[in-house]
């Protein structure tokens, strides 16, 4: 991950990983010849690719029981969803900010829009925007990557005019920085100690940076809320943030902020797909132990 | 050249370091300075690496068979309708399909590279085969993966053999995150060796050297 | 008992300024801590120990600035250890990001000490060349189509020492220093396809991913981080001394020195836990009492 | 109107989604959809290049409106512009090799262009440096995190402490010589934290399938800033 830490997100990393070629798989090894022979052989196999059957049919439960929650929730079922601390706080990190005066701060990774956790960050970006527009708090988001920057120009806005406060916005709420990862920490930890924001969100994909925003963030006396799914950086958000969003906490933290029944509801088909995933492995295993590892192998990729 | 070079690259990495101490006049020379420069420097990357072999040459070379590459350089400056109070919200048909594009890739990717292979090496022996020890690790990491995820459920309170088995998934978090955090100390440790090992030898040595020739 | 909440709110520059010190001092004061030596280290080493002046190894430095203080040392050590043994070396590098000039200035760094040695004859410098997997593979094929000159523009078939190496082939191991994936990819990829012994010296963030190749039998030899830099350091110095005369010098950065500040910082984080621990629990004593 | 500014974008969204996605399930001899696949693989790459220059525009107004306005601190924006213009200049006319500028590495003779130049000792060591504090505030997070305060902080106390004393030649000296502690980081970082990072994979992947998933049917839509009421 050292890479992935430092240079990957430096230059633009999904894209340079697309630019590389992808991990070899067995087929590539063995070479161009036995590459045709096996061409020949699928065209008469038909449209699909057959060593991805294990996928399709995983994504193909996946998809139906998300939509199907989806529908459930609009027609009106109840659903349950837990509390997830970090995301009740933020309410108190914006009004603590209000009292006190102070802005609020919002990095939202460092990743394009390439980037999934970048899509959850943004959504959550569009709650606090829409309290910060309630409670006339002023709002600081920098950027490192130019799409990010863009996009999250257009939910600060639209949050703004949802809350009737087109009057409070203006283009330099959302601003761009640089995008060399630590030439953007330095600014953002410059901000961090002079202007001493009453509330950081450090919420999106964050690399090697993590720690060093988190413990200035710290230092300064601010209420922290973090989250990120860059398991390697979760240990520094866990030990220097009030609060912090591990892993899928992340990305249904939109779903859970908006409270739209049909967002919830792709939750708890993730849910299921999760149940599912957990007596899938505890079926295999059992197998395995019988002697059969049939289920084991069906979930090998090539 | 070389040793002007140096001494430049050293007073900033001082410049930096002196943050440390507080925010002051240095640092924040520093960080302007370094705002900008890197920004310039991705500017000459983007120029000289994506641009110009990605679009500038094939254009170049072979205009009826790449003329499409038009496709993408008029979404990009589609961008750029922002600035233009009446096409203000075209910049997001760029955004979406941009968006788009990557959510579908994420889509698959995560499930086929990464779902499918955890499952599967979660799917471990339970015999005794590879000795108690080997038993036991593997108890220890089914148990832990099916206690993480209960954690995860959103769907269910947390209450009873599921709020206790999540406890446990929270206990085996905790000390992933700090096994983590210990074994990555070790490499930052390096970084900062291996910048004032540069002040040292390369600028404090090297400038006694070059004065020592002079003399 | 003041001195436990000064503790507990301890202006954290004074921990900057220790780590500082923990780290300059050994920089210039080496301490040299014993280090033991782990097998696929010791393993890499044998290796290169069985070789004669007739065998090549092939050095790929797929690394840059960025980890240069964990991958210098491994590289310098085991150029010396080829140029000691006079084992013919041919260096590349892979990494798109400075990775050719981690090469340049290892060479420029180990060669003060071998003024015998000679390029071209003794050793060869590729350069760098972009496309990392596709340009492994087609080296398997012809090294020559894929660099049609060495990094000092000389035509490779007018290189001595090229001119009996054209595949993996003729080349008796592979050893990259790298920080990402380019390492595995000689494991898995180049390994597997063209047989060809490989030992990878990686960042210490990555080392546990290496040890499943090294389990496999993917790869014959390892070194982890700082710590297999200063073992293999410790390897070679301990069986030449013309390389322990090398290591003495002042102002040359090895990793038994690094290591020195990485025991002495760890050490050091150790101590601060301990006594936040102990003003922690002490101050929780207190606080009892006085509720009671 | 209405369908310009609101619907299609997010049909734009789900076609672009979906593209992908079958490419990955059809066969790899479906030349056609793998090829377009491809090629749309390159367009995101341009695309993604044009973005910077909005980021610059952003960085060059709000800076010239600093120093014109004389603002506090306005000579740091004149640094900040002035290593922007020269850093860019020296870059895109490496690009275009005019002059001197003849690339923007190494020249072939081993000498430096002028970007290469500002990227070694200016650049490169500010990264570095900055990368490098992080060896400081590792100490003091520990320092100030690192409490018993509870069970899980003491597990993570533990965990942590065990392991930075296994990667040093002093935990083994502690033992007489005994690779024990070696061992048990391995250990640790082989077994419980594997299961724990492969738990939060799993979930993290679901996570952001299911997000993927509410994106392309349009339901989560904040990235485009288009109105929830529209």
């Amino acid at each position: 991950m050292e890479t992935m830490g430092f240079l990957g997100p430096a230059r633009g990393g999904r894209r340079d990983q697309a630019r590389a070629a992808p991990v070899p798989s067995d087929r590539d090894v063995a070479g161009l010849t036995l590459k045709t022979a096996e061409a020949m052989q699928m065209e008469t196999m038909g449209f699909l690719n057959p060593d991805r059957l294990n996928a399709l049919v995983l994504f193909l439960f996946f998809c139906t029981l998300v939509l199907v929650f989806i529908s459930l929730a609009r027609r009106g079922g109840r659903l349950y969803i837990r509390k997830i601390a970090g995301l009740n706080a933020i309410d108190e990190a914006v009004g603590r900010a209000t009292e006190l005066g102070k802005k609020v701060l919002y990095p939202p990774g460092i990743m394009s829009l390439d980037e999934n956790q970048t899509i959850a960050s943004l959504a959550v970006l569009g709650h606090v925007a829409r309290m910060t527009a309630r409670y006339n708090t002023e709002l600081d988001v920098p950027n490192k990557d130019p799409l990010t920057f863009a996009a999250a120009r257009e939910t600060v806005k639209e949050a703004y005019m949802a809350e009737g406060r087109p009057d409070l916005y203006n283009d330099r709420l959302v601003h761009y920085v640089t995008y060399d990862q630590f030439a953007y920490t330095a600014s953002v930890t410059g901000i961090m100690v002079r202007e001493k924001p009453a509330a950081n969100f450090l919420i999106g994909s964050f690399y090697a940076e993590s720690l060093l925003l988190a413990e200035m963030g710290q230092s300064t006396g601010a209420i922290q809320i973090a989250g990120t799914a860059e398991i390697a950086q979760l240990p520094f958000f866990v030990c220097s943030c009030d609060y912090t969003l591990i892993g899928e906490e992340l990305y249904a933290a939109g779903a859970y902020l908006s409270r739209e029944p049909a967002q919830l509801g792709s939750i708890k088909g993730q849910d299921i797909t999760k149940a599912a995933v957990g007596v899938y492995i505890i079926t295999a295993t059992i197998l395995l132990l019988l002697g059969s590892g049939f289920l084991r192998r069906l979930l090998t990729i090539e | 050249m070389n040793l002007l070079g140096i001494w430049i690259a050293s007073f900033l990495t001082l410049c930096i370091f002196s943050f440390l101490y507080k925010d002051n006049p240095f640092f924040r020379f520093a960080e302007s300075l370094f705002a900008g420069v890197s920004l310039g420097y991705y500017i000459g990357q983007e120029a000289d690496q994506t641009i110009r072999p990605n679009l500038i040459e094939p254009l170049r070379t072979n205009f009826a068979g790449n003329w499409d590459l038009l496709i993408p350089a008029l979404i990009g400056v589609n961008l750029y309708t922002r600035y233009i109070p009446k096409a203000n919200w075209w910049a997001r048909w760029s955004l979406a399909i941009y968006v788009g594009y990557y959510v579908g890739v994420n889509m698959v990717q995560k499930l086929h590279g990464e779902v499918l292979p955890q499952m599967q090496s979660t799917v471990v022996p339970l015999s005794l085969s590879a000795g108690p020890m080997g038993l036991l690790n593997n108890l220890i990491l089914i148990a832990g993966v099916l206690s993480v995820l209960i954690y995860f459920f959103f769907s269910l309170e947390h209450k009873g053999a599921v709020g206790l088995t999540s406890r446990v998934g929270i206990w085996f978090l905790m000390l992933g995150f700090g096994a983590a955090f210990g074994y990555t100390v070790m490499g930052r440790v390096s970084l900062l060796i291996g910048r004032l090992n540069y002040l040292i030898t390369q600028w404090a040595m090297g400038t006694v050297d070059a004065l020592g020739r002079l003399l | 008992m003041e001195w436990l909440n000064r503790l507990m709110a301890l202006d954290r520059r004074w921990i900057f300024l220790l780590v500082a010190i923990g780290t300059a001092l050994p920089i210039i004061f080496p301490i040299g801590f014993k280090v033991s030596v782990t097998p696929p280290a010791k393993a890499l080493f044998d290796r290169i120990e069985q070789m004669g002046p007739d065998d090549v190894v092939l050095l790929s430095f797929d690394y840059g600035p960025s980890t240069a203080p964990e991958n210098d040392p491994m590289a310098d050590a085991v150029l010396r250890h080829c140029f000691s043994k006079r084992v013919k070396v041919v260096l590349l590098s892979l990494f798109p990001i400075g990775g050719v000039t981690m090469a340049d200035q290892s060479l420029a760094r180990v060669l003060r000490d071998f003024p015998d040695i000679r390029r071209g004859i003794d050793y060869a410098h590729l350069g760098y060349k972009s496309g990392s997997q596709a340009t492994m593979k087609q080296m398997g094929e012809d090294i020559h189509r894929v660099f049609p000159t060495d990094r000092y523009g000389m035509a490779l078939s007018e290189v001595p020492l090229l001119q009996r190496v054209r595949t993996y082939d003729d080349m008796k191991l592979v050893v990259s220093f790298a920080t990402g994936i380019i390492g595995e990819w000689w494991a898995n990829l180049i390994n597997a396809q063209f047989h060809i012994p490989v030992a990878v010296g990686c960042t210490a963030v990555s080392a546990p991913k290496y040890y499943a190749y090294l389990q496999s039998g993917q790869m014959v030899g390892l070194l982890g981080g700082l710590k297999g830099a200063s073992e293999y350091e410790r390897l070679v110095i301990d069986r030449y001394p013309i390389v322990e005369a090398a290591y003495t010098r002042a102002g040359l950065y090895t990793a038994i020195k690094g290591m020195d500040a990485q025991t002495i910082i760890h050490t050091l984080i150790l101590l601060f836990i301990i006594m936040a621990n102990v003003a922690f629990f002490a101050g929780r004593g207190r606080a009892a009492q006085a509720k009671r | 109107m209405r369908f310009l500014r609101l619907q299609l974008p997010l049909l734009l969204t789900a076609l672009a989604g979906l593209i992908p996605i079958s490419a990955f399930f059809i066969s790899e001899n479906a030349t056609r959809v793998v090829w377009m696949k491809d090629r749309l693989e390159k367009y995101m790459i341009i695309i993604a290049s044009f973005a910077i220059l909005l980021g610059v525009v952003n960085v060059v107004q709000s800076n010239i409106r600093k120093i014109e306005r004389r603002q506090k601190g306005w000579p740091y924006g004149a640094f900040l512009l002035a290593g922007l213009l020269g850093m860019a200049f020296c870059g895109i006319m490496g690009a275009a090799r005019i002059g001197p500028f003849q690339g923007i590495g190494y020249t072939p003779d081993g000498g430096r262009t002028p970007f290469q130049y500002g990227a070694e000792f200016m650049f490169s060591p500010l990264q570095a440096t900055m990368f490098s504090l992080l060896a400081f505030f590792m100490a003091s997070a520990a320092f100030r995190a690192f409490r018993a305060r509870n069970v899980e902080a003491t597990i993570l106390l533990v965990a942590a402490g065990l392991v930075m004393l296994g990667r040093i030649p002093f935990g083994e000296m502690i033992l007489g010589g005994h690779p024990f502690l070696a061992r048990l980081t391995d250990w640790m970082m082989d077994w419980p934290n594997a299961a724990a990072q492969r738990g939060i994979m799993i979930g993290a992947a679901l996570g952001a399938a299911s997000l993927s998933l509410r994106v392309i049917v349009g339901i989560e839509r904040s990235f485009l800033g288009v109105e929830k009421s529209e």
